[in-house]
């Protein structure tokens, strides 16, 4: 029996079965216990209701290298109807789904409320199935249905050897429920017992030993159990944005929740645009007053946010730009990840101008790399991208609170009314770090003409030929400077001399370090070279450290390998690539077998999931789902 | 007139003979009519936000002290917005073209009219792109007759006034730069509105729109009726209705109602009300 | 004497003085006496009045290279006041601004009517003085102001001893002119006479001779004197466009004047957008009716229409985008040349996508490579970028009319009934080419679903993760066959084997072919190779092409070298750069010295005009301008 | 109800089983008015051009027969607008949400309005962001009382027939998909309206607006009376906003005038209508 190392799956249909609802209460209450959850690989569709849903989530003893392969040890679907004149359709599918998952001798445990599923295929490779009648329990006994979920969080408890003095459950149920009376808590107590009681029942009939186990390890740590997109709206307010603007939008649309709710509980406001643009035109108003400023988007939105990235990098306003990136192109796939992004927000924009990427490899650095970003935008007033995807954005996971220091806010170089009266205030004055004096409109003698438009030291508008390469060479000095005193070189795992080295930047890293100790379990040494800062890269450094490198392998989830591209204009390196984009996250075991291929011969590209014979389709077998 | 106080907004600008409208541009009299209203209110240079359009209009920012900005084409209010919102002692002014805020910017304005934040907009009105030459702008066809409407590529003009009604706005005014007295009474006024002013000043284009001249302007300006109840929002679209059946332009304050306001506070900006701040409330919800 | 070989340049006061209302004179006299004008090198304000402009025209007896060096033969200076207080204001230092550009021997004329300027220095440099109050002459002797411009063309005309019997001048006044009466006519030619007549009085009084002379050619060749954004309208017109959208912006609004006035003509529609997204998705309406559609903006409206590119490639509808560059980032120097949009519209959108980048290296170019950008457009269903930029767009030349051939337009792929009858339609069939058989609504059986969102081959959304990489492999795959059917490799000056190779792309190519020629003349054998096919590129052609060449410099007008950037990502070879950004033309000598500079040392950046001091500005002397 | 027509919209569509709206959401209701409306009209599927919005609301273009464009967040008019000036023949069809309309498209609206193609847009009004989760959309807040525009961060709704109003649009009518039967009708008057006809149609979130329910609607929608003049301007002002005094909905055609228009023609796209044209008449003028 194994003991605290498990992969569940809950299924079911989005909207009407709750299944977040369900992993959300797991992942709280494992955390509780000590242990740590990670729920990064978010299924789910962008159409409101009667898509499939899942969500996948590790439970270990300690902190996971990643959230692991797809296979799961026990799969939970929640799906309680099945419509016979409709085979293939979401509301009854989990296990059609994701019964391939299942490891042999794995448990499956399902709603079989309106009947029981065949799953003959299933037992022959020792997988122990409990059909749980959760909703009839709900509806005939217990009189509410919505308590369902409930039965089958008993259920999975007691699949799991988990919370069998129900200490968890009930102090979780009493949080939630208690001010609407205790017989609501004992009610769902109950629904949870009768779950547990169907379990009981089919162990009994079955003879079935139970091949995983949850052990709590209370009081080790202070941990929370955490989104990405809610890492980075704490690390924002502690690195003093008191402002922030977004429209909604998948999946970004958290962010605006998460600082609506919070932000004015610090002095700050949170604005939801009418419309993409107004938000960070709003946010840059906001920066002009001097306020630290952020927006958050998604490809579509970053879009059409493009023109406005410009005038920050003219006016040297500074502002953060949050791409929680989704598959594209347009609309895409919105709830499906990817990194796809990079060219857009190192590219796009008319001229050039200087701006900083950033991409945090976990939900961690989602607090921590925000930090960073909060300091940088204000240094260097220039828009920094912050580039998340779905999963890192909307993943949930165990997080130590270690993480959360609070640090020290430094306010870089703002003029005080007793500065400017030396000599005049030059709000663009040209610099050997290309960064000015900037004044918060309000302080007198600082008075500032700022503008789009080429301009002088002063903000006045210029055409004259000396004072406009001035302005150019000014702006762009700020990316020397950030290189020479902020950029942070890749994390290096393994030794990089000789060896394959992969690449990889942002979201994937955790997958990618997994997959690199797959490979040198199998006895191939390959580095990994990871990188959160990611444009503009250090040029010299960068060359040292792949100096005696092996073949390099850069691995993205995106089709046309946009880092790899990077890396290839800075450094001149032969780049391999192995890319995915079919909306499915990265895994570790298909990772590293991709990087064998692809060190196989040069200029490889391994496209994972890729290479499709054309796909025959039929009208109405399509599983349709919207924008 | 205070020439004293005129000349506070003459320094840290461009001076005079730097200003590049064409000669007689209406755009001129906008220029001194800010002026003397700022000069009126005794507000401070430093203490003023100047957000300008992209027009000839919007370079009006650089022809008087106060901070000023200047972004994208149509994005004067958005900008503003956010500014007025950071810091609600700031007094923030967008001065901007018809094209800018009724074409491109028609996004923003719709929106902020319904926000309602403490600013001002004043369009300079004067149916043509300018800047860019001359092209029809959305005010384009004040006075001419409407079967420019029959094809998609021609629509009749966007009415300022009915559109700043349907959209919320609690203050709209109107005003001709030829009248300079009257455009800075009604910049007071505007300046003194707690909430989302819009003026919509005619100022003609002297090089691209020969029909919509001074002359054109002076025959055909009254001022609204004494009688014109400015909170009755029924009553607005109806005056502005009215004068343009008579063929009439009404100069004034059509529409006043202003909402109710929470009292605002500036944002938390200098580091030691953003240094080290306590994150347990966030914290706590997520254990 | 020189005969046939002149380059002059006329300023004044920008609106007021009418300085492109002579030089247009000029282009279309000189065209018409057989001989090549080129006026390329627009200097003017965004602003409407008052500043400074100025326009230089090349004439010669052969079609030039380029335009040549800003050294000019002959200054002409329409301003006639000059305002004691404000000397540096723009309204009276034509000749305090270019007198610098004259050539020793020289020709200066200008209106005297408000006074002599001091040409002392001038004058000792051999320059010749020609103070004509034409002003003067025209407000008091002929009554109309307006004829000033007229006596100085006449002024010009004797300078040149060009046109002594009036029958060019004649033509062209009657033509303009006669239909307002023959009095109108005879008053111009009067005014013109005027002008020759008091060219003749300082003739004598100085003794000058005259150092250049143009002599007619008529009858050789048929020519128009032409704009490269007209070119660009007629080769749409020609290549089937017959919808056109633009939001007006610089120097783009000249096409939709053009396509305003002649589209109607050929049955087509021009409509100028109410804000720069309605034009594009207007353009992609009528494009999705079946009708050839473009759009065309400036560095600001393509920023604004990045989302729409993005539905441009997912959905497969196709549109021509005409980038008429000018200086950025942001409002920029809208009036000032550059070449700063290449990573926007290789960048610019999010997720991957398919697009071609094609780049007129001349104006007639811009004729016959539109036609190419309309064929490419309809062929492959994607967005195709058409980059120009300020002068290519706004200046003009002489253009031989056996340039404008009137191609035979081919419809790509488009299903008609007959096509649907035997199997269900699919509009976004899996192809080997990755092309799919399009369909114009109203077609019977050929009804289509298309989607932003990704889809199926009948155009439902679908998250299927193989019809997802099928479909983004398929798009993809476009451009694959792009490479091998329809790009174009680089135009090769020289050889490039062993021997040091300037690069080029879109509007340099003339200053480059120059700039190479002079360094032959000085013993340095330079090869240049010059791109219309931008994006992508044909990396093993390329691979090949580049493979035996000596130092690799890349020319651009940006400060980045974004094309340079480009070569290093696709080919990884080093590449030394020449960049000039500051808003000033780029020519020929600076160029052929620059290149030399850069050839010194691995690794060179060569800034033209640029790595200057902070300049020292002063509020009131600046040299404002607008947006 | 003719079945064998509706038969017709269900072909080439997803088929039912597969629409993903929540049970009970008020677009089945506009899908059904829609599907009867075409069927009346006899209209052909290959002849319809149906542009969605980006929305829950926007989804319904896949679910009946005709071809369907669905781009970008705001942007249906503006492509149907491109459409329709490229064919005349088609019929185009505008369906979006109220989001996707009145806030991101809000730079459409107001223009093309203005510039009255003739194509119909119905907007499914549900007072949100259906598609992303429930946020406030900029009709929001329909019924409730004003002090939500007390900040800058909740201004009070828009209300979508005075803009259409004040924007210039000809047809402007109202619905609610509750009544399936009605909208059919208004649905069947905007097609036949020659220019731009606007349905505001609401249609009932169930999963994120519970305070516009069915029932709320049932108590409060009203005919629009018998005696209003609807190609009076002033008037359908007036009703909307005695309406909205009464707390009352209206339901019907508000407004009807359409203007006159020249006949336009499908624009060349055919290999024998573009080839070789003559450019002559265009490079006579460069010489
Ligand atoms: C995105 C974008 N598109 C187009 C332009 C070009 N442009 C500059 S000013 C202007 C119109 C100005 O008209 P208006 O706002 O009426 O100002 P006016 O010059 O008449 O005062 C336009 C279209 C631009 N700057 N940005
Ligand atoms: C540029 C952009 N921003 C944001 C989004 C996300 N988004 C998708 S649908 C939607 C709102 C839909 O609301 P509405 O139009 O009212 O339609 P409903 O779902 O209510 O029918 C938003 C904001 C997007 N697709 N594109
Ligand atoms: S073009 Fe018109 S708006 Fe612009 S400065 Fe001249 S007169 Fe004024
Ligand atoms: S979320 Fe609302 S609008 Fe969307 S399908 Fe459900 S009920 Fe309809
Ligand atoms: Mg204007
Ligand atoms: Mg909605």
């Amino acid at each position: 029996m194994r003991v605290n190392h498990v992969k569940l799956l809950v299924g079911g249909v989005q909207l009407r079965d709750g299944v977040t609802t369900v992993t959300d209460i797991l992942g709280k209450i494992f955390t509780r216990a000590g242990l740590f959850a990670v729920a990064m690989e978010k299924g789910y569709a962008s159409t409101i209701y009667g898509a499939h849903q899942f969500d996948p989530m590790l439970v270990t003893e300690e902190p996971p290298v990643s959230y692991g392969d797809p296979e799961v040890d026990v799969l939970v679907a929640l799906d309680y109807d099945s419509n016979p004149d409709a085979p293939e359709q979401p509301n009854r599918d989990t296990v059609l789904r994701h019964g391939g998952k299942l490891r042999d001798g794995g448990v499956l445990v399902y709603d079989s409320s309106t009947g029981e599923i065949p799953t003959g295929a299933l037992e022959a490779r020792g997988i122990q199935v409990f059909p749980i009648p959760a909703r009839r329990i709900a509806q005939s006994e217990l009189k509410r249905e919505i308590v369902k979920n409930v039965v089958m969080t008993g259920a999975l408890f007691r699949l799991l050897q988990f919370d069998s003095d129900e200490a968890y459950l009930r102090q979780l149920l009493e949080e939630r429920f208690l001010r609407k009376g205790r017989e609501v808590v004992d009610l769902n107590l109950q629904a949870a017992r009768r779950g547990r009681q169907e379990v009981e029942r089919v162990l009994e009939a079955n003879g079935y030993q139970l091949p995983v186990r949850l052990e709590p390890r209370p009081g080790r740590h202070r941990a929370v159990y955490i989104s990405g997109n809610e890492c980075l709206g704490l690390g924002a307010i502690a690195g003093g944005v008191r402002f922030y603007a977004g429209y909604p939008i998948t999946p970004a649309s958290s962010i605006l929740e998460f600082m609506e709710q919070w932000l004015p509980k610090y002095g700050g406001r949170a604005l939801q645009g009418q419309n993409e643009r107004e938000s960070i035109r709003a946010a840059l108003g906001a920066a002009l007053a001097g306020v630290r400023s952020m927006v958050g988007s998604s490809g579509p939105g970053i879009s059409l946010k493009v023109e406005e990235f410009g005038v920050s990098g003219a006016t040297e306003t500074p502002v953060i730009v949050v791409d929680a990136q989704r598959a594209g192109p347009s609309t895409g796939m919105p709830t499906r990840p990817e990194q796809g992004d990079l060219n857009l927000v190192i590219g796009g924009g008319h001229g050039d101008f200087p701006r900083i990427v950033l991409a945090p490899g976990t939900v961690e650095e989602c607090y921590t790399l925000m930090l960073e970003a909060c300091e940088l935008s204000d240094k260097y007033q220039c828009p920094v991208f912050f580039l998340t995807d779905l999963n890192l954005s909307e993943g949930k996971k165990t997080v130590l609170e270690d993480v959360f220091r609070r640090p020290q806010v430094v306010r870089h170089g703002i003029v005080r009314e007793e500065d400017v009266r030396a000599k005049p205030y030059r709000r663009f004055e040209v610099t050997p770090s290309g960064i000015s004096p900037r004044s918060v409109p309000g302080t007198p003698g600082a008075i500032f003409k700022a503008s789009g438009a080429e301009h002088d030291e002063f903000g006045f508008v210029s055409i004259d030929p000396r004072k406009r390469a001035a302005m150019v060479e000014k702006r762009m000095r700020k990316l020397d400077t950030y290189l020479q005193e902020d950029w942070k070189p890749p994390q290096v795992f393994g030794s990089v001399r000789g060896n394959p080295v992969v690449v990889g930047w942002g979201n994937t890293r955790p997958v990618l370090e997994e997959a690199r100790l797959f490979l040198q379990r199998r006895g191939v040494p390959v580095a990994l070279v990871h990188f959160t800062h990611v444009f503009p890269l250090h040029r010299r450094k960068l060359e040292a450290l792949f100096a005696d490198a092996g073949p390099v392998v850069v691995v993205e989830q995106n089709f046309s390998g946009q880092f790899a591209d990077l890396l290839q204009r800075e450094l001149r390196i032969a780049t391999r690539r192995v890319n995915k984009y079919n909306g499915v996250p990265l895994y570790p075991t298909e990772v590293a077998e991709a990087v064998l291929q692809a060190l196989q011969r040069e200029g490889a590209v391994v496209r994972i999931g890729g290479d499709s014979q054309p796909v025959p389709v039929e009208v109405g077998r399509n599983e349709h789902e919207g924008d | 007139m205070n020439t004293k106080g005129i000349k506070l907004w003459e320094e840290n600008a461009v001076p005079k003979h730097r200003i590049q409208w064409c000669p007689g541009c209406g755009d001129f009299g906008v220029l001194a009519a800010l002026k003397q209203a700022l000069t009126e209110l005794e507000v401070m240079p430093h203490e003023l936000l100047l957000v300008g359009g992209i027009g000839c209009s919007g370079q009006i920012r650089n022809y008087l002290n106060g901070n000023a900005f200047h972004g994208t084409h149509g994005g004067a209010l958005a900008y503003g917005l956010g500014a007025k919102m950071a810091n609600p002692d700031l007094k923030v002014i967008c001065l901007a073209g018809d094209g800018d805020t009724f074409a491109i910017g028609v996004e923003n304005f719709v929106h902020v009219c319904r926000r309602d934040p403490d600013m001002v907009l004043l369009v300079m009105n004067n149916g043509v792109y300018g800047l860019t030459k001359g092209q029809d702008s959305p005010t384009a066809g004040l006075g001419q007759p409407d079967e420019r409407g029959s094809r998609e590529e021609h629509p009749p003009m966007v009415d300022a006034l009915l559109l700043a009604l349907a959209s919320e706005a609690t203050f709209v005014a109107q005003s001709f730069s030829g009248d300079v007295k009257h455009t800075a009474r009604m910049i007071v006024e505007a300046i003194q509105h707690p909430g989302f002013a819009f003026i919509n000043d005619f100022s003609p284009c002297v090089t691209y729109n020969r029909f919509n001249t001074y002359d054109w302007f002076r025959e055909r300006v009254e001022h609204v009726p004494e009688d014109h109840d400015p909170s009755d929002r029924d009553a607005a679209w109806r005056l502005v209705r009215e004068f343009a059946r008579r063929g009439k332009i009404p100069l004034g304050v059509v529409y006043r109602n202003p909402r109710p306001k929470r009292p605002q506070r500036r944002l938390p900006l200098w580091e030691d009300e953003l240094s080290g701040v306590d994150l347990e409330p966030v914290l706590a919800t997520y254990r």
